[in-house]
């Protein structure tokens, strides 16, 4: 059976479904040494700011059961370099290279939105309102949706015709909430979940094991939380959604995709095993054999409930 | 650079000791001294989560050697690992110890902090130009000791006291002040702080190698990072060695 | 060195701070065969209605990385059977018996309270308005400060000298908020948390792995998400605070307690190993020594940050 | 009643065949057919998270033998522990298959369902009181077939296609309307289904043992129950053999 990996999120057109995820594949060329980074669906690169930021002190990261915390405090070379220094190595013209924004204003982001509309190695945008590790900007726009949807009509202004995926905070009594919200303001994708605050602590120094104190929850322990909020979102709203959350093998991105995500992102499993998101590329058609599909349109939001 | 699961060839685990022996297979790759693999066991599949980073301790065409000591869970499991199992392993990784073979080098060893000198040690071709100090806690007949070429003027000091913790300081004090060539450092934490303080205070040419908690290896994830001169780096790119004059905040 | 592990909770007094979680201790008898009940510091009961309940359709659980998820639903003998047929035989002159109340309205938890306040057997109250896994009552009250505040005065007029621990939601935006309702409504103890809203799927049959679809994560995959919203409160309010999410060892038990919590209830794990409760009380005091403390005054919210 | 670490004596797994052998520490302990243990190797620490239920198999001075099939993550891991390796267990739980020593014994057994009635037959004090009926899809060496005394009365019947399901399907129906005593069966949900069905329709006195997810075995989670006459009740102490008289929805 001869199979079709190819998936559409509104506009955006995919050669898989298997994206890797913002802060876990750095600029994507530290991974290259592992696979041929034109084979992924697409690479969601680190995220970045007006200017380069230094990030949080360290300890910045540390793991706990089945996954990790991090607060790296969005450490970035800063966009000017990026698009001198990283963008013409990545293939763009094989697969989609999605810049991840971050920003402490409406200004600033549209800022960067203007910066960017113009760079044809930029396949769509992804606005993280939802870094739970910085002091300003971040998660105070994703947990407010008067906030987010501002910030993101600023973003649709200045983004011409790139496609804006809006990353949502899974830091929220209700994720319909802030999607309704982001949906209004004109995101043309959604991608979820960032991570969770979380924390930890060690009891022989008596100290936080994050320097920052607290820091976001990531890896395979949250994948039932994010599986959820990626079910609430798609089966209410007509929007293309991105899944992330501790996916971490290829039953895990199927998972996704059958409550509705049009794709997925993997993060912290690409520290597991950095050839990982190479891997499940490969290993796309043999499972969509044995699930009996021949293209995700008959996949894609399947659940029986 | 290569990535490969690698079956385990052997443990050796030294009694009444946290240390255990490594056998790897092996992959006959050229690295550098104080470069390091990521090594991650396939049966802990999510939990613990992270690969672990060692120092290739030695290498030849029969294996590769990894000289561990147990601290947490990772390395516990680490070293009860039985022959066959698989480990995924990805490496060399870091800048490792720079040197030419004709300087004159001071070699200082904290404990497990041995492991990336034995491979320095027997791959120099003129180990006499290596003058190696290891502060050791546990007897020396626990760390392979024996690894290191005859060649090499090495000395040998048990810390069990306090006191003698203060002796070794101050032996480190004399040593890198009285030496004129490169120093390399490689131990635990508060060693390397001793170190760094005796190093820039004399103006050494020193380097110490990190043992920054690591998530990736390969500088993606930016969680290693240790302040420098030029901002925060990822240790494991830009280190895990370290020019002392080039570390802040240390 | 002689260690004392008494901890005082706002005038709860407990011989130890190792609670067992509702919902996964049974209503005590079950674990009986596995350890003394009277050397645990308490035991909270599982959730009871003032009419017996039947609970949600199986499947009800499913495995998750390092946790699990459930909707049970709160099946439960009702109040009345418990008063009748449980509590006699637990040694409730001996350990803390804690009964954990779910109702479907301010009047159903008023009617516990009252039914329960010359219970001599039992020690406190909890107020569940937190449970996810059922379609009235439970989470909505746990969401909503204004709706939270009302319960916990209802039941706070009706439970006499009974002390109210009331039961908080991690499914928020903001913990303190919620957290500060109920305190400004006569709380006397916060519990925290309880299980995060999750789900999980199984691509081979499509369905979902809970028939519910939705259910609750706990386990030690929460823990530090739970290690912060404890902290967030203890170090905002001036309230005692049952710990609770993940715990697993007597490390876990400890941290809990740096970041604030006066004691801590153990949940999931129970399920891991039914002696595990026991064994915790077993190993504080050689813990307290390793530490250097002698009594819990000395650790309760000693974090250095 | 029961909870101890045991010690791993050894493991067999079947060449071919999703089967293995393991044989634990023994207990000495008394328990009844159907009665079944919570395993969990120590090595798990939190995940897997659960422990599992597995049926006594048989047991005797030297070792507890549960008899297990490879279906996922924890049989898997079950299956490939090391002789020595620890493993919390508790037990004997839940009713167990409840019989007169002198009443005929109609038992039905699909694949992994055998392994009770290992334990049901060599504890039987008149073992000629059985007729077994096995329904398998792999070769009948794969099973421990040869620890069933030669005085039962046994068929075993190999289903490899959708037509020898439909024969044995067949079968299973002929049996129990002809059979007049107690009727106990145990296997996969698919199985069990077509014994309940013609049980009910032929009202056998026949019981059935269930095998739905377990997290506690004890009785406090209330993840494991079962729908009956007396509405939900969990199958770890209330069964795992239930009346097919008393399973609603089933
Ligand atoms: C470049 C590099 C090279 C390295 N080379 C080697 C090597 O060759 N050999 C080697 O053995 N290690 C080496 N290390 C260190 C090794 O990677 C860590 O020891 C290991 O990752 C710890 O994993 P763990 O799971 O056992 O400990 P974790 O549980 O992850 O963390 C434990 C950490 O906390 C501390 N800790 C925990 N328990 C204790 C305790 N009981 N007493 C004191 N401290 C404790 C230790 O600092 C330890 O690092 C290297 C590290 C780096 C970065
Ligand atoms: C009272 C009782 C007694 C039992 N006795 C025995 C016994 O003696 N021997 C024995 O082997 N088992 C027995 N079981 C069943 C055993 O407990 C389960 O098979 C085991 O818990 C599954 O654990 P797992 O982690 O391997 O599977 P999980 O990963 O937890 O779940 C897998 C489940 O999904 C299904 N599944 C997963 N993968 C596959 C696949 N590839 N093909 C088909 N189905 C799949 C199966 O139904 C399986 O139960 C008993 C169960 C109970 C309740
Ligand atoms: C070390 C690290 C750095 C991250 N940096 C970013 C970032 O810069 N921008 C962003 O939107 N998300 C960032 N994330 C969040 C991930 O992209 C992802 O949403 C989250 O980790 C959940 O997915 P996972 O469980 O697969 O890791 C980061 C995550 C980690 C672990
Ligand atoms: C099977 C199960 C049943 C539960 N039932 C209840 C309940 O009846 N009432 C309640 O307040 N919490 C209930 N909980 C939540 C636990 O008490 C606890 O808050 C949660 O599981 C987090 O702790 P843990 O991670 O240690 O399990 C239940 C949890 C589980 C796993
Ligand atoms: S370990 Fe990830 S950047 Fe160094
Ligand atoms: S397995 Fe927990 S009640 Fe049966």
């Amino acid at each position: 059976m001869s199979v079709d990996t190819r998936v559409n999120l509104g506009g955006l057109q995919l050669k898989n479904p298997i994206l890797t995820a913002s802060g876990t594949f750095g600029y994507g060329l530290e991974f290259a040494q592992f696979g041929h980074l034109k084979e992924l669906g697409g690479i969601v690169v680190k995220g970045l700011s007006l200017k380069p930021r230094q990030g949080n002190p360290c300890p910045r990261i540390v793991e706990t059961p089945c996954g990790m915390l991090n607060a790296i405090g969005l450490q970035n070379i800063g966009i000017e370099n990026f698009l001198k220094y990283k963008l013409p190595y990545l293939p763009f013209q094989e697969t989609a290279i999605v810049v991840n924004l971050y920003a402490q204003s409406e200004e600033e982001f549209a800022a960067l939105a203007s910066l960017l509309k113009k760079e044809e190695g930029i396949a769509a945008l992804e606005v993280n309102i939802s870094c739970p590790n910085v002091k300003q900007g971040g998660i105070q726009f994703g947990q407010n949706p008067v906030l987010a949807a501002k910030v993101i009509e600023g973003v649709k202004k200045n983004a011409g015709t790139k496609p804006v995926i809006v990353k949502l905070s899974p830091n929220v009594t209700d994720i319909k909430e802030i999607a309704k919200a982001v949906i209004d303001a004109g995101a043309d994708i959604l991608s979820l979940i960032n991570t969770l605050g979380g924390m930890a602590v060690d009891i022989w120094t008596r100290k936080p094991a994050l320097k920052n104190v607290f820091g976001g929850l990531s890896g395979p322990a949250i994948k039932p939380i994010a599986l959820k909020m990626v079910y609430e979102v798609c089966s209410n709203f007509n929007v293309p959604v991105i899944g992330i959350g501790g996916i971490s093998c290829i039953e895990d991105v199927l998972e996704f995709m059958l409550v509705g995500a049009g794709a997925v992102q993997v993060g912290s499993a690409n520290f597991k095993r950095p050839s990982l998101s190479f891997e499940l590329v490969h290993q796309l058609p043999e499972i969509m054999r044995k699930l009996g599909i021949s293209g995700f349109q008959e996949w894609i939001g399947r659940l029986k409930t | 650079m290569f990535n490969k699961t690698l079956r385990v060839i052997d443990v050796q685990r030294i009694d009444n000791a946290p240390l255990a022996h490594l056998f790897l297979e092996t992959l006959s790759l050229d690295f550098k001294p104080g470069q390091f693999v990521m090594l991650r066991p396939c049966q802990w599949e999510y939990d613990p989560f992270w690969p672990r980073p060692f120092s290739i301790c030695t290498q030849d065409e029969h294996n590769m050697h990894i000289f561990l000591q147990i601290v947490g869970r990772g390395t516990q499991k680490l070293a009860y690992l039985q022959p066959g199992d698989e480990v995924d392993c990805w490496g060399p990784l870091g800048n490792g110890f720079e040197f030419a073979v004709d300087e004159d080098l001071l070699v200082l060893a904290g404990g497990m902090g041995l492991a990336p000198f034995i491979a320095l040690s027997r791959k120099h071709p003129n180990p006499q130009k290596i003058r190696l100090v290891f502060g050791h806690r546990l007897d020396l007949d626990c760390y392979p000791w024996h690894l290191i070429p005859a060649e090499v003027e090495k000395v040998a000091l048990q810390q069990e006291t306090q006191t003698a913790l203060k002796d070794f300081e101050k032996r480190l004090q004399e040593e890198i002040f009285s030496h004129s060539g490169k120093v390399f450092a490689c131990g635990p934490r508060p060693f390397l702080q001793v170190v760094y303080k005796y190093a820039r205070q004399a103006k050494a040419d020193a380097y110490i190698s990190l043992e920054n908690k690591m998530a990736c290896g390969i500088g993606a994830c930016l969680g290693c990072v240790t302040k420098t001169k030029q901002g925060y780096k990822q240790t494991c790119v830009h280190g895990p060695v370290f020019s002392v004059h080039d570390l802040e905040d240390f």
